[in-house]
């Protein structure tokens, strides 16, 4: 069975959950991931979308975070500032998912402002959730689809920490938590050097050369001595993750 | 006690040119009307705050009512920008917008603690990022007790705050439920209040216990607006409008589609074409 | 996940000597046939922490149980005075109780703050009054924008909460409803948690989208006592056994009295004697 | 129609109420009082109790501040975290009601200790919620039955600030609120002083002489230049409150 690189993506972040997680979920491929998880190998999982719901099941993926699809299968939808107080520094969250429009080699991430802050050449959504979930959480795993224009040397903003400018960043802070843990793009996975806290590739897609990963980043780019092959999608997994997108198609009529 | 009134009335009751205003909505009950009817009375010079400004400021913006905007996320939910913010960022059009940038957790916290009638708030936030050095709002405290050091935010207390909600009383009581995201706290924290809502009934009638009500008391004003909040939706009485927000991004992109669009459908308009919205799933449901 | 425990397996699991423990109910759901359990199994030393100790802490006292008590008011509801509170502060008996007093809006944001993962909470309080002078976890903290001294509390963080609630599903999800105090609030605070129910149902079926719940994974262990809030209340339930909070006056005046109602009622008996408070109303209902 | 001294003190108190009062209601004669405002010349008063019931209406007097029955008959029930943070502390309630085992001449009120604080005399049940009442209600409304144990010269214990040591105490404090604006015992009506905020009896109660009243204080009690008699309880008042305590007692088996 074919797949596309964005299925990889999905598949390969959904297999990094189990059923005792507790995720902190965004829209697009983390809702993805975290509902393939569910539906496959982690029906356990608790999924939890900062607009409030707690332990949501929905049967089709929420356009925005905060669908009534998301409240009417939750088993209770608490208040945002709850949700932030109780829920996200309430240290009840085991993973954060995150993306952004750039990341640097240590996983910080930007997604408030390209250029000058003052005189913006590119004014971005803004941070959200993100300073918070990127501190609080267990532990954060990125989804992002690789490219110069992400993967950048260095950012214009940090709009949420990941290990700053290396190993022992977090701890000097006064951060607890464990930070980025995983890179899950559309053509590799990466993780932070044990040693150096650097992002570095640890499987490629399969069919993905790492010219392919090293055309896609804008900083010279690592790879693990032990370098893998991330295993294809399962039959399986691509079904239901297909059922996922096609009830989503039907309940909308567009893809989420 | 809350008073009754039009939409027209209630935003000329709570809402004056200079003041600050949170129009409250976290995807859910965003009240789309009441922006609407603010821009057709011409406010201008408006504080505007919401931790996710989308489509109904983003209209706000490109027809010149504010001149500053308090926010945690400014886009287009799943389709991408809000091209009538950046526009005012970027260029100036139709004039400079200032902007007071936070994160959600702030938010949440600023309308939490103006709710509680604090002057701030503490949380655990910003730790290691870059806008506590271009918001010099953000500061910090010491706990007295451990020595840490956290972040504080100033309370929100705005002029007015602007809410849809599902169901009044007669007597004024207002009914919230599904997500509610910040609305309670929003009108509590405010110093007037209008609430749009899907429909007025005798009573609430049998209910959770713990409903999450605000007190006639609490609230200035209230509209019956059916359909007010679309495309944002109204839990039980319609869906949203989700073409509509990928139908914006075009429509937005460019000042001369988006003056045609405000015309058309705002400036020509008046809240009774919202009622169109509310219409369908009332009766599917 | 929550496991389903005999009465006596959750406090086993949950409450250890020496431990601090908040046993919260505000008139509503007081777990008294957790404190009972407690009591039988001899646990020693206890913090013990709620805002309104009433006849469970009065036994509890009475029976040696507690070294400490974190409280803000501590009387029989109604009636007149915790005797056995009275003893062991005027006279050190059985053993002396330490005193960490506060007012109920401290306690309440010092929950809240334990729920909150924050090391204390900021609050307008104390002004004027001598507690402060007794109490030095009593602090303060300066607004960092208008330069208020506002008052602070220790955030709550007991190692152990056992509250009584209405039910849970076969998941160990936990409903509360009515009048819910901070018991939702000392749970997320606590490092382990106890929940007795009336209760335990397939799933909570059709209810409020903002229905006052604890997710399992939030709870540490949850036992079926029907009747074990009496003779506080469970709404719905059963009714508060006014004529007990009476009767305790005279039973609690003295030593010896309190000794033989104990040794009758609590260390010759079970769980199971509590399900008789919650027949009755049950069948009426 | 005769009527109790305790009669005599509710009905004092109800008269003081009006359909624009929001009010934290204390169990005993301030429930009474509330109940009784409520069922006669406020229907629309709102009444609040500290255990969260908001705009309760109790057809039964509640034994305690947290019974089913303001549950039942409330709009709405919150947390009681919430219930001081965004009700009392937010400003929201403008008539407190208070009592206490002992009272000042300033109208200062003790409920924590009677001897020292580390051995006491009489531990009382302490402030529970009325430090934050005093401070945070619009004004406080103080129910006391007299007598020289309870209204002595020197307090203890300052459990509740009332006027301090007198006249621009409160604002010293930085408080805005208006604090204790009348005492209604069960002999008489007492007011602070409007220049030195000294309580003085403002009206006796039908029959009750000044005597009565001196003999019921331990310090030398001012009275007003132009001091009234409170109105007698009419008969509809009685009516009304002998109903609500029989309805109260039938319900509940006891008074309350």
């Amino acid at each position: 069975m074919s797949h596309t690189h964005t299925e990889m993506m999905t598949v390969a972040a959904a297999r990094l959950l189990t059923n005792d997680d507790v995720c902190f979920v965004g829209i697009g491929a983390p809702s993805a991931a975290c509902n393939l998880a569910r539906l496959t190998h982690a029906p356990k999982i608790t999924l939890i979308y900062e607009s409030g719901t707690l332990s949501t099941r929905p049967s089709v993926l929420p356009l925005s975070i905060g669908d009534g699809e998301l409240c009417d299968t939750a088993l209770t939808t608490v208040s945002v500032p709850e949700m932030f107080r109780y829920w996200l520094q309430g240290g009840r969250i085991t993973i954060g998912f995150l993306g952004g429009a750039q990341i640097d080699r240590f996983a910080n991430l930007n997604t408030t402002v390209v250029g000058p802050y003052d005189a913006p050449k590119v004014r971005l959504p803004g941070g959200g959730g993100a300073p918070e979930i990127a501190s609080n959480c267990g532990q954060i795993f990125i989804t992002m689809a690789m490219g110069t224009r992400a993967f950048v040397d260095s950012l214009p903003f940090i709009t949420s920490f990941g290990h700053g400018a290396g190993k022992g960043d977090r701890e000097k802070l006064g951060l607890r938590t464990r930070g980025p843990t995983k890179v899950i793009t559309d053509l590799c996975v990466l993780e932070p050097d044990p040693e150096t806290s650097e992002l570095t590739v640890v499987s490629l897609h399969p069919g993905v050369t790492r010219e392919q990963v090293e055309a896609g980043c804008g900083w010279t780019l690592r790879f693990a001595a032990d370098l893998a092959e991330t295993p294809a999608p399962t039959a399986q997994e691509l079904d239901v993750l297909r059922e996922l997108h096609a009830r989503t198609r039907k309940a909308h009529g567009v893809a989420a | 006690m809350a008073e009754f009134l039009s939409l027209a009335e209630g935003i000329e009751a709570v809402l004056s040119d200079g003041a600050s205003v949170a129009m409250e909505g976290f995807t859910h009950l965003i009240p789309h009307a009441a922006g609407h009817e603010a821009i057709r009375q011409g406010r201008k010079r408006l504080t505007l705050i919401r931790m996710t400004p989308d489509l109904v400021y983003d209209q706000m913006i490109g027809m010149g009512c504010a001149e500053r905007l308090i926010f945690s996320w400014g886009g287009n939910p799943g389709v991408g920008s809000l091209h009538r913010l950046r526009d005012a960022v970027e260029n100036g059009w139709p004039n400079r917008l200032e902007l007071e940038e936070h994160s959600h957790a702030a938010m949440a916290n600023a309308y939490e603690a103006g709710a509680a009638n604090l002057p701030f708030a503490v949380f655990r936030g910003y730790k290691g990022v870059d806008l506590p050095k271009v918001n010099p709002k953000i500061r910090s405290v010491t706990c007295p007790y451990t020595g840490e050091v956290l972040a504080t935010v100033p309370a929100l207390r705005p002029d007015a705050a602007i809410i849809h909600a599902l169901k009044a009383d007669r007597e004024g009581n207002v009914l919230l439920e599904g997500i509610v995201g910040v609305q309670k706290e929003a009108v509590l924290a405010a110093t007037r209040s209008l609430v749009t809502v899907e429909e007025i009934v005798d009573d609430f009638g049998e209910r959770n216990a713990n409903a999450v009500i605000l007190p006639s008391w609490t609230v200035t004003a209230i509209a019956h607006v059916p359909g007010g909040a679309y495309p944002s939706y109204a839990h039980g009485y319609y869906k949203r409008g989700n073409d509509f927000y990928i139908a914006w991004d075009k429509i937005a992109r460019e000042r001369d589609t988006f003056a045609a669009w405000i015309k058309a459908n705002v400036l020509e308009q008046g809240p009774e074409a919202f009622a169109r919205y509310a219409a369908p799933a009332r009766q599917a449901a």
